[in-house]
């Protein structure tokens, strides 16, 4: 029935239970905490440079540290007050890495951003200058990569982007934040979408989304009818269609090459979170400095879509949800199939922080694992056509030489086979482990040749 | 039809390893590894075949005449010995890389029941000697069969948790033992 | 220990010394068990004979005379008491065993009723079709007095007189084969 | 520490309902109509045979893993009790029960233990069982009693139609006439024929099938490509040679070929992990069992044809690889 | 090395079939009864101890590179020595053996011994080590061919303990490997706790 | 002699000589040069085959020490100085005796000093859960207790203490492969040199965090106060960012750091008991407890 008409990617793929629970809840803004912790890396690649000390007293919007190097990014305050120090914290890498620390004191926001909420539709700046803005801007991904969304802007030379994909898929279970951006700030994305077409110079754009957001598909399908150019993709509904490689996939049925990028297929994806804030940047003068989180769980009272200053501590979210639940026994922040488990409240919200979940104790615990009874789901969800039933133990045994041929490092760490496997093993654990070490070998070759 | 059916009889019917027992040292020492025992089957095939042949002349054209059949097992093993040795020197200096992949074997060739086993067999059997061209290159290839299903098998095994004492030979022999009790589904065929 | 230098002189000495050694000490040896050979051979063929002939006292196996059948040979050996022929012993075979040709030593009366059966060679399945060997079960004793005249070499199954061996038809036919070969021959071919 | 800790894992943070023992269970009742109607044609052995199988299995499973791996028992997983109830239904049913221990202790001793238990033998363990007593007792295991529906059955031993055709075609007869004396294609298919419990009616075997398929517990490559490779080669042999062949509907019907494809063949542990290597392993499945049907001593060949295919399974799962994404195409 | 030890490793601790997993075609080949075991594994012990009396006592004549054809020369001499012997006197156990025989020469345990002992030591310890490593061979293929008849055959050196058949499999090929390769782990277990 | 006997004496000398002159002649011909000196040095190795060398195994060692102009870098850590001068030998090179030494576990965090703060679940692999997080306490380097080191050691020489959490090595069995240097993803084993009766005395944490932070998650941690350093003599105590270490070339053993260290970082192994001090310490250091507090260092924990 639905074949005809919605597409999706073809191989593998699973359906875990949506658990949607925010996706009626209107975004609520929350006010800045008493202090923010703010991470010098927030995105893939060089951490940024601090551009203040101790003591300096800075106003909301502006700059805290400069991008270093090709792949990195700006990173601005997103509160007013004192930077109080520069010293490690624990990040949502689990591990203490250098951060900016300031106490807030008032709302004051530097003067050169538009915060005014009308709609500004002129578009005037040239291609170059977008890019420049995005760059200042800090942006990046926001659909979990973080990466640095001036980069992919520029398209390497002798190659050629023909189409842009705007990912609005959000097809991780429990989380709402890009259902609830698509719905309430349509026009702003329809201009993100045409500052994003005319950065890339192609000509068409598609927004991918999943079939189960119908109210969003309605509403920014008649928005994209006024825009030539844009159209709106319904997929079907199936984890990971989100992943990059897999919408390209369902949308235009090419195919990434193995350890190619989207440009190679004349494609770039950029998610909704990303266009919205372009638009703020390019048309408001505004960097990233707030991003929409959803906070949920089946224990929480109420599940909600928070507009949140970056650096605002996770225990902060946790009180304007209605605190914590008694049951609690994981907090994932993200998805659950990709999201990664804190083991501390206090870890701050950053630029790819898309939601918060909290999982009761009787669900956070692993099942034993059993042998592999070698039945091949795995392989049958794996979207990369990958066999994870022989990754894992090839990681095991550290055979990295065979698992690099088994082509390891095509797997996007979806999940779909650790959730399918009927033995419960661990298999994306282990295929972590042996992408790490296959990684290094390549990088290691590499310097040698 | 002839040398089809000793063809099939050889590599499935009765199959040197699983059926006959010989070379079963090899079979169960070389194939551990896919490659290894790949490289074996070659080795094997090669020095199998020209063995065969040479003995067979020696038989008709030496031993039959001069009526010292008791000979047989004295000269024939000579023969291969020197045989192999032969291969070894000239396929280390000709072909290098063949000696690469084929060379480490060769010795292992020597003491290899199989070898002798199909010569006599041979006579036994009364082939001329295009069937016994044939039967030697056919046995060589179910000694190969055996072989490479084996070592995949074990290969396949490594990534697995296997009782401590099964592992290696013991694990080998079972598989060998189902192996060849699947095998003889083929009984009959010829 | 010492490992000697190999020189091609040395090389070839040493090798031709052992191999005259070899060769003289097998010649020797095998002159010495020749005569025990040769006549271990002839006391199992006589053996043979003797257990499936009725008592005789002349020597067949040097009366001896063969006829080509189905590609192979059958072998007629002729007993005598006092020179009056008590029986024929004939080696017959048949291709069509489980595990390849059988052969079989069949003594016949000069009437042409089987006396005893014998199994020469065979190639059949330890504990299934190797039951046709006296050595092994009682099952060819139904063949003792039968004359094929009136007793039909064939098993059950296939509307004969014969009992097959439980679960080894295969090898019961191929006796029964080779058993019919022998009388066919005999009669056909006359006896002597 | 009175404080709660929060658990820390990587993801997936979720996982599905899917677990071994489901599965298992699930074989178990796909297989529970084929043996209703065994146990309609061949009365109580039909119940014995089974329990007894299914029993001496666990419990082996059982023994070896707690006194000579040491190792802790992970009989619940089902496993065994899926070996040991294909184990009976491989089986005639007039078969001593003593003879149904020693097949299951074969089948999880040889078969499965020795290689660490489940999911590492590569062999299918059941069959492990059943060809040691087709190979150890011939005499008892080719023994079958006529169907009967009165519930206790006076065993009379019969002949399958297999092995009827095979008699009869060693002795020269057309296998047109042989089969005048075999059941009805349409009685094969409901199991009216001697032959073992399991394998009898094609109709059960083919409903369990199809809950198989329903539940996603297996695919349809092996079961489907297996029945058509046996349909197109015996085709083409009976209709070159109608005297010497029989129809292959014939074959599909007969003989242990649909529980094999459907419960044996699919086994996950002893089958390829790709679509693609399942579709070679049926098709050679397949090919075997007709050789050996048509021209081997034995009359059934899907055991042995399992089995030899078992052991191509490293291989095949060596070379024959899922499609990668983004393998073929170098741009689009 | 005291001639005990050096005597009994060749049963225990490096026994050639559980230990070295050497001469593998005979062990499995011939076993089908404890009587062709026994036959077999003497008359390989006969050829291990007279060709490493022989190769000790002509280590020193013997030039490197032919060493090995000469070895082999000796070792196929007494090899078809007992060829012919058998053949003459135990003409029924030859038959049985058939192929294996001659194959007595290619046993890489009758080469492997003359190599790595006999070319290295005294008449005295070779014969020692000949006998004690074709005497544990012998006990290997005893014990095996034991195992096979009672299981298959429900006999024991040829006397029947039960009416009928026992499990065939055990007489054929399949039942040799099964049953070597869990008398190997037996052993290995053995030898383990011994060590 | 009867004419068997001759045809037999003719066949086979025949037979052995032609085939022994063809040998020889295509062995000269087709004569391929390989250092016999290989074969040697390979007889003379432990053929344990582990790698510990560096090696893919022992024959590929061999090779290498025939080919090297020195053995210096070549050390069989199996075998040991023995094997080495043996190869020595049959080359005719000379062998650096290299110090014999001994893996230490540097890190006491054991259940009791070191609080666990979340609960770890996933994978028994070290290299898995330190790519994920700090671990399941707040201590960045300290062992993670998963064994991974256990399971590299090739010689049984380690093993996974139940009570504290943490490996254990057994000096007697350790040849100082470094298998399990190479396997701990927190670089917490080192290689020390081995000195008279297994005796040592080494700073029993990796832990650079300032001593304030490093004091609240785990209560035996090193604190960079210096004392150590400032009471050795013999300047054999260094520190780096608030880690001292004890140089094994230049201690002497004379164990005055031991006593002066506030956290009882330093261990002293094998020695003879002392007298007065050590019950002090040890009940100083049951109680330590963990205190709160803020998070807060300039360092960067991931490598
Ligand atoms: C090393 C690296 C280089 C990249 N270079 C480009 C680029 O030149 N152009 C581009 O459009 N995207 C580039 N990307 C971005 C990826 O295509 C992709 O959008 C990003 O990794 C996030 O995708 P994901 O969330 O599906 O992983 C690059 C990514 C990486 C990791
Ligand atoms: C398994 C997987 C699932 C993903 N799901 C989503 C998703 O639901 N929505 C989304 O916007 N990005 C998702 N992504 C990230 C996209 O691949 C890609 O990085 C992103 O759309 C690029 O846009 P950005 O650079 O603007 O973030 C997913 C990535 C992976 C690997
Ligand atoms: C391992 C094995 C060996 C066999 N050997 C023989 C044999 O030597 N002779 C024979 O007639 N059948 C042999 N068979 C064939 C079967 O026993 C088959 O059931 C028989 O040919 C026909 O059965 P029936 O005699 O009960 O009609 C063997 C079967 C197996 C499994
Ligand atoms: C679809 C399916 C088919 C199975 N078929 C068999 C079988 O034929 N024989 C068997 O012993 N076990 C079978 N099992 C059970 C289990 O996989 C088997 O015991 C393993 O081979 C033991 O490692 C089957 C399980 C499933 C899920
Ligand atoms: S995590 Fe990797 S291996 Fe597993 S299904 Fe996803 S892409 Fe495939
Ligand atoms: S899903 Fe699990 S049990 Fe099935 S093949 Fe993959 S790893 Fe093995
Ligand atoms: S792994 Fe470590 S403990 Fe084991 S021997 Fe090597 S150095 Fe010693
Ligand atoms: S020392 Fe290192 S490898 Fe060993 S358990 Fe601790 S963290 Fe793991
Ligand atoms: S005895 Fe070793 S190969 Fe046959």
């Amino acid at each position: 029935m639905q074949n005809t008409k919605y597409r999706t990617f073809p191989r593998g793929g699973i359906h875990p239970p949506e658990w949607k629970l925010s996706a009626g809840e209107p975004i609520k803004e929350i006010s800045a905490p008493a202090r923010v912790i703010i991470p010098l890396t927030q995105h893939l690649g060089a951490p940024a440079v601090p551009v203040v000390e101790r003591g300096t007293a800075v106003v909301t919007g502006q700059l805290l540290a400069q991008g270093q190097g090709f792949v990195s990014a700006n990173i601005h305050t997103p509160v007013s007050g004192k930077v109080i120090k520069i010293d490690a914290a624990i990040d949502a890498s689990g591990y203490k890495r250098t951060a900016i620390i300031i106490d807030v004191d008032g709302d004051e926001w530097d003067s050169t951003i538009d915060r005014s909420p009308s709609l500004n539709k002129n578009i005037r700046d040239s291609r170059e200058e977008i890019i420049r803005k995005v760059q200042d801007a800090g942006i990046v991904g926001m659909g979990g990569a973080t990466f640095p969304t001036h980069v992919k802007l520029r398209v390497p030379k002798g190659k050629k982007a023909d189409m842009l994909i705007i990912n609005g898929v959000e097809c991780e279970p429990f989380l709402t934040a890009d259902h609830r951006l698509m719905l309430e700030k349509g026009n702003e994305l329809m201009i993100g979408v045409r500052l994003i077409m005319k950065a890339l110079e192609v000509k068409n754009a598609v927004i991918g989304i999943e079939e189960n957001k119908d109210d969003a598909i309605e509403y920014l399908s008649g928005l994209a009818e006024k825009q030539p150019g844009i159209s709106v993709q319904t997929l079907k509904v199936k984890y990971p269609q989100g992943g990059e490689k897999q919408l390209i996939k369902a949308v235009t049925g090419r195919e990434v090459p193995g350890g190619g990028l989207p440009v190679d297929v004349g494609v770039v994806v950029h998610n909704v979170g990303t266009t919205f804030a372009v638009y703020e940047a390019v048309q408001k003068n505004k960097p990233l400095i707030e991003r929409i989180v959803t906070v949920t769980g089946r224990s929480l009272s109420t599940p909600s879509n928070f507009l949140v200053r970056i650096g605002t501590p996770v225990s902060k979210l946790i009180d304007a949800a209605g605190g914590l639940p008694e049951d609690t026994g994981k907090v994932v922040l993200g998805g659950p199939m990709m999201g990664k488990a804190i083991n501390n409240l206090d870890i701050p919200v950053t630029k790819g922080t898309s939601g918060v979940l909290f999982l009761p104790a009787d669900e956070s615990h692993r099942e034993k694992a059993d042998p592999c009874i070698r039945c091949s789901k795995c392989i049958s969800v794996c979207p990369m056509g990958l066999e994870p039933y022989l990754l894992m133990p090839l990681a095991e045994y550290k055979l990295w030489d065979k698992a690099e041929k088994e082509k390891v490092m095509d797997c996007i760490e979806c999940g779909s086979c650790s959730y399918t496997c009927p033995a419960h093993r661990p298999l994306l654990d282990y295929i972590r482990l042996g992408k790490m070490q296959v990684g290094q070998l390549i990088r290691k070759r590499k310097q040698t040749v | 039809m002839e040398y089809i059916i000793i063809f099939i009889s050889a590599i499935f019917v009765n199959n040197i390893v699983l059926a006959k027992f010989l070379g079963i040292c090899p079979f169960i020492g070389v194939s551990s590894r896919l490659e290894t025992s790949v490289g074996m089957t070659g080795a094997v095939a090669f020095v199998m075949v020209i063995a065969t042949i040479v003995t067979y002349l020696i038989q008709y054209y030496i031993l039959k005449p001069l009526s010292i059949g008791f000979m047989q097992t004295i000269t024939f093993i000579l023969v291969i010995a020197a045989l192999v040795q032969l291969v070894e020197i000239i396929l280390k200096k000709v072909s290098p890389a063949l000696y690469q992949a084929l060379g480490i074997y060769l010795p292992l060739i020597t003491t290899n029941c199989a070898v002798l086993g199909v010569a006599i067999l041979t006579i036994q059997n009364g082939y001329n000697l295009p069937e016994a061209a044939v039967f030697s290159f056919a046995t060589a290839i179910g000694f190969g069969l055996a072989l490479v299903l084996l070592s995949s098998m074990r290969e396949s095994l490594d990534l697995v948790d296997i009782p401590k004492g099964m592992k290696g030979i013991p694990v080998a022999f079972i598989i060998a033992g189902i192996l060849s009790m699947a095998f003889m589904g083929f009984a009959g065929l010829v | 220990m010492a490992k000697r230098e190999s020189t091609f002189g040395n090389m070839l000495l040493a090798l031709t010394v052992v191999t005259l050694i070899s060769s003289a000490s097998l010649g020797f040896v095998y002159e010495l068990t020749k005569g025990p050979i040769a006549a271990a051979k002839l006391a199992k063929k006589n053996e043979a004979l003797q257990s499936v002939l009725p008592e005789f006292n002349n020597h067949p196996v040097e009366e001896v005379y063969k006829k080509a059948v189905d590609g192979d040979t059958l072998y007629f050996f002729p007993a005598r008491r006092d020179s009056q022929l008590v029986g024929t012993a004939v080696e017959t075979f048949s291709p069509k065993g489980f595990g390849g040709t059988i052969r079989l030593m069949v003594g016949f009366l000069p009437d042409g009723t089987i006396n005893n059966v014998a199994v020469l060679e065979h190639k059949e399945t330890p504990g299934l079709g190797d039951k046709m060997d006296r050595k092994k079960s009682d099952w060819s004793v139904q063949f003792e007095g039968k004359n094929p005249k009136n007793f039909k070499l064939a098993v059950k199954k296939d509307g004969g007189d014969v009992q097959a061996i439980t679960a080894s038809t295969i090898s019961s036919r191929a006796f029964c084969d080779a058993v019919e070969r022998a009388y066919n021959s005999l009669m056909k071919g006359g006896q002597q | 520490m009175d404080k709660k800790l929060l658990t820390v894992s990587l993801s997936p943070h979720l996982h599905g309902k899917e677990t071994t023992s489901k599965l298992m269970t699930g074989v178990v009742v796909a297989l529970i109509p084929a043996w209703l109607v065994s146990v309609y044609f061949f009365g109580w052995d039909a119940v014995i045979v089974p329990v007894v199988s299914i029993g001496s299995s666990v419990l082996f499973e059982f023994l070896i893993q707690k006194y000579l791996l040491g190792k802790k028992s992970s009989i619940q997983d089902g496993s065994a009790i899926v070996t040991g109830f294909l184990l009976a239904m491989t089986l005639p049913s007039n078969i001593s029960p003593w003879l149904v221990i020693l097949g299951a202790l074969v089948a999880i001793g040889v078969g499965k233990m020795s290689f660490g238990g489940l999911g590492n033998n590569p062999f299918n363990p059941a069959l492990v069982g059943r060809v040691f007593l087709f190979i150890s007792f011939p005499v008892q295991l080719t023994r079958y009693p006529n169907p009967n529906h009165i519930i206790i059955s006076d065993a009379v031993s019969g002949a399958t139609p297999l092995g009827l055709l095979k008699e009869g075609m060693r002795n020269g007869e057309a296998v047109s006439g042989l089969l005048d004396q075999v059941p009805s294609h349409m009685q094969m298919f409901i199991g009216a024929m001697s032959g073992s419990m399991g394998e009898i009616a094609a109709a059960a075997i083919l409903l369990g099938f199809i809950y198989l398929l329903v539940k996603k517990i297996i695919t349809w490559h092996i079961p489907v490509t297996i029945l058509t490779t046996v349909f197109l080669f015996a085709g083409i042999l009976w209709l070159a040679n109608p005297r010497n062949n029989a129809d292959p509907l014939f074959h599909l019907l007969t003989g242990g070929l649909m529980l094999g494809s459907v419960f044996m063949a699919t086994d996950y542990v002893t089958s390829p992990m790709s679509k693609k290597g399942m579709i070679y392993y049926g098709i050679g499945i397949g090919l075997i069992t007709v050789i050996i049907r048509r021209y081997g001593a034995y009359p059934e060949g899907v055991q042995f044809a399992i089995l030899i295919m078992n052991a191509f399974v490293p291989i095949i799962n060596m070379y024959i690889k899922p499609k990668r994404f983004g393998e073929v195409k170098k741009n689009g | 090395m005291n001639q005990w030890n050096n005597f009994s490793k060749g049963i225990f601790k490096e026994n050639a079939v559980f230990v070295q997993v050497l001469g593998m075609c005979p062990t499995l080949g011939v076993t089908t009864s404890a009587y062709n075991g026994l036959g077999m594994g003497l008359a390989t012990t006969f050829v291990l101890l007279m060709s490493n009396i022989v190769v000790s006592m002509v280590k020193g004549f013997i030039p490197d590179k032919v060493r090995i054809p000469a070895y082999i020369v000796i070792i196929a001499s007494f090899v078809t020595i007992v060829e012919l012997i058998m053949q003459a006197f135990v003409p029924v156990l030859f038959d049985e053996l058939g192929l294996f025989i001659p194959l007595i020469v290619v046993n890489c345990l009758v080469l492997g011994r003359s190599e790595a002992f006999a070319s290295k030591n005294n008449v005295l310890s070779s014969a020692v080590d000949g006998l004690g490593m074709g005497l544990g061979f012998t006990l290997a293929l005893f014990m095996l061919g034991s195992i096979r008849e009672l299981l298959g055959s429900g006999a024991w050196l040829g006397i029947k303990f039960i009416h009928g058949d026992g499990m065939l499999l055990f007489i054929l090929a399949p039942g040799a490997f099964i049953a070597l390769a869990y008398l190997i782990a037996i052993m290995n277990r053995v030898n383990r706790r011994n060590a | 002699m009867s004419q068997v006997v001759l045809y037999t004496i003719i066949t086979l000398s025949t037979v052995g000589v032609v085939s022994a002159i063809i040998l020889y002649f295509t062995a000269q011909k087709f004569k391929v040069y390989e250092d016999p000196r290989i074969d040697q040095v390979d007889e003379a190795l432990p053929h344990a085959n582990c790698g510990g060398c560096g090696f893919p195994g022992c024959r590929s060692f061999a090779e290498a020490c025939v080919k090297a102009e020195t053995l210096d870098d070549l050390f069989c850590p199996v075998g040991g100085n023995e094997t080495m001068a043996g190869v020595a030998h049959i080359l005719g090179k000379e062998v650096v005796e290299a110090e014999p030494r001994v893996a230490v576990v540097r890190c006491q965090g054991s259940f009791e000093y070191r609080p666990r703060t979340n609960h770890y679940e996933g994978v028994s692999s070290c290299a898995v859960e330190h790519s994920l997080y700090t671990g399941d306490t707040d201590c960045p380097y300290g062992c993670l207790g998963q064994g991974d080191c256990v399971e590299a050691c090739a010689f049984d020489a380690m093993y996974m203490d139940e009570e504290t959490g943490l490996p254990v090595i057994i000096d007697a069995k350790c040849v100082a492969c470094g298998a399990c240097v190479e396997a701990c993803p927190r670089d917490i084993i080192e290689l020390r040199k081995r000195n008279k009766k297994d005796r040592k005395i080494f700073v029993s944490c990796v832990n650079h965090d300032k001593g304030g932070i490093a004091k609240q998650y785990c209560s035996v941690a090193c604190i960079g106060c210096t004392k150590c350093v400032k009471e050795c003599r013999y300047d054999a105590i260094s520190m780096d960012t608030y880690l001292a270490f004890i140089d094994s070339d230049k201690c002497v053993l004379c164990r005055k750091c031991v006593t002066v260290c506030p956290t009882v970082s330093i261990l002293e192994i094998n020695f003879p008991p002392r007298r007065i001090k050590t019950e002090a310490v040890a009940a100083e250091k049951t109680s330590l407890t963990r205190e709160s507090g803020k998070i807060s260092d300039n360092s960067d924990s991931l490598k």
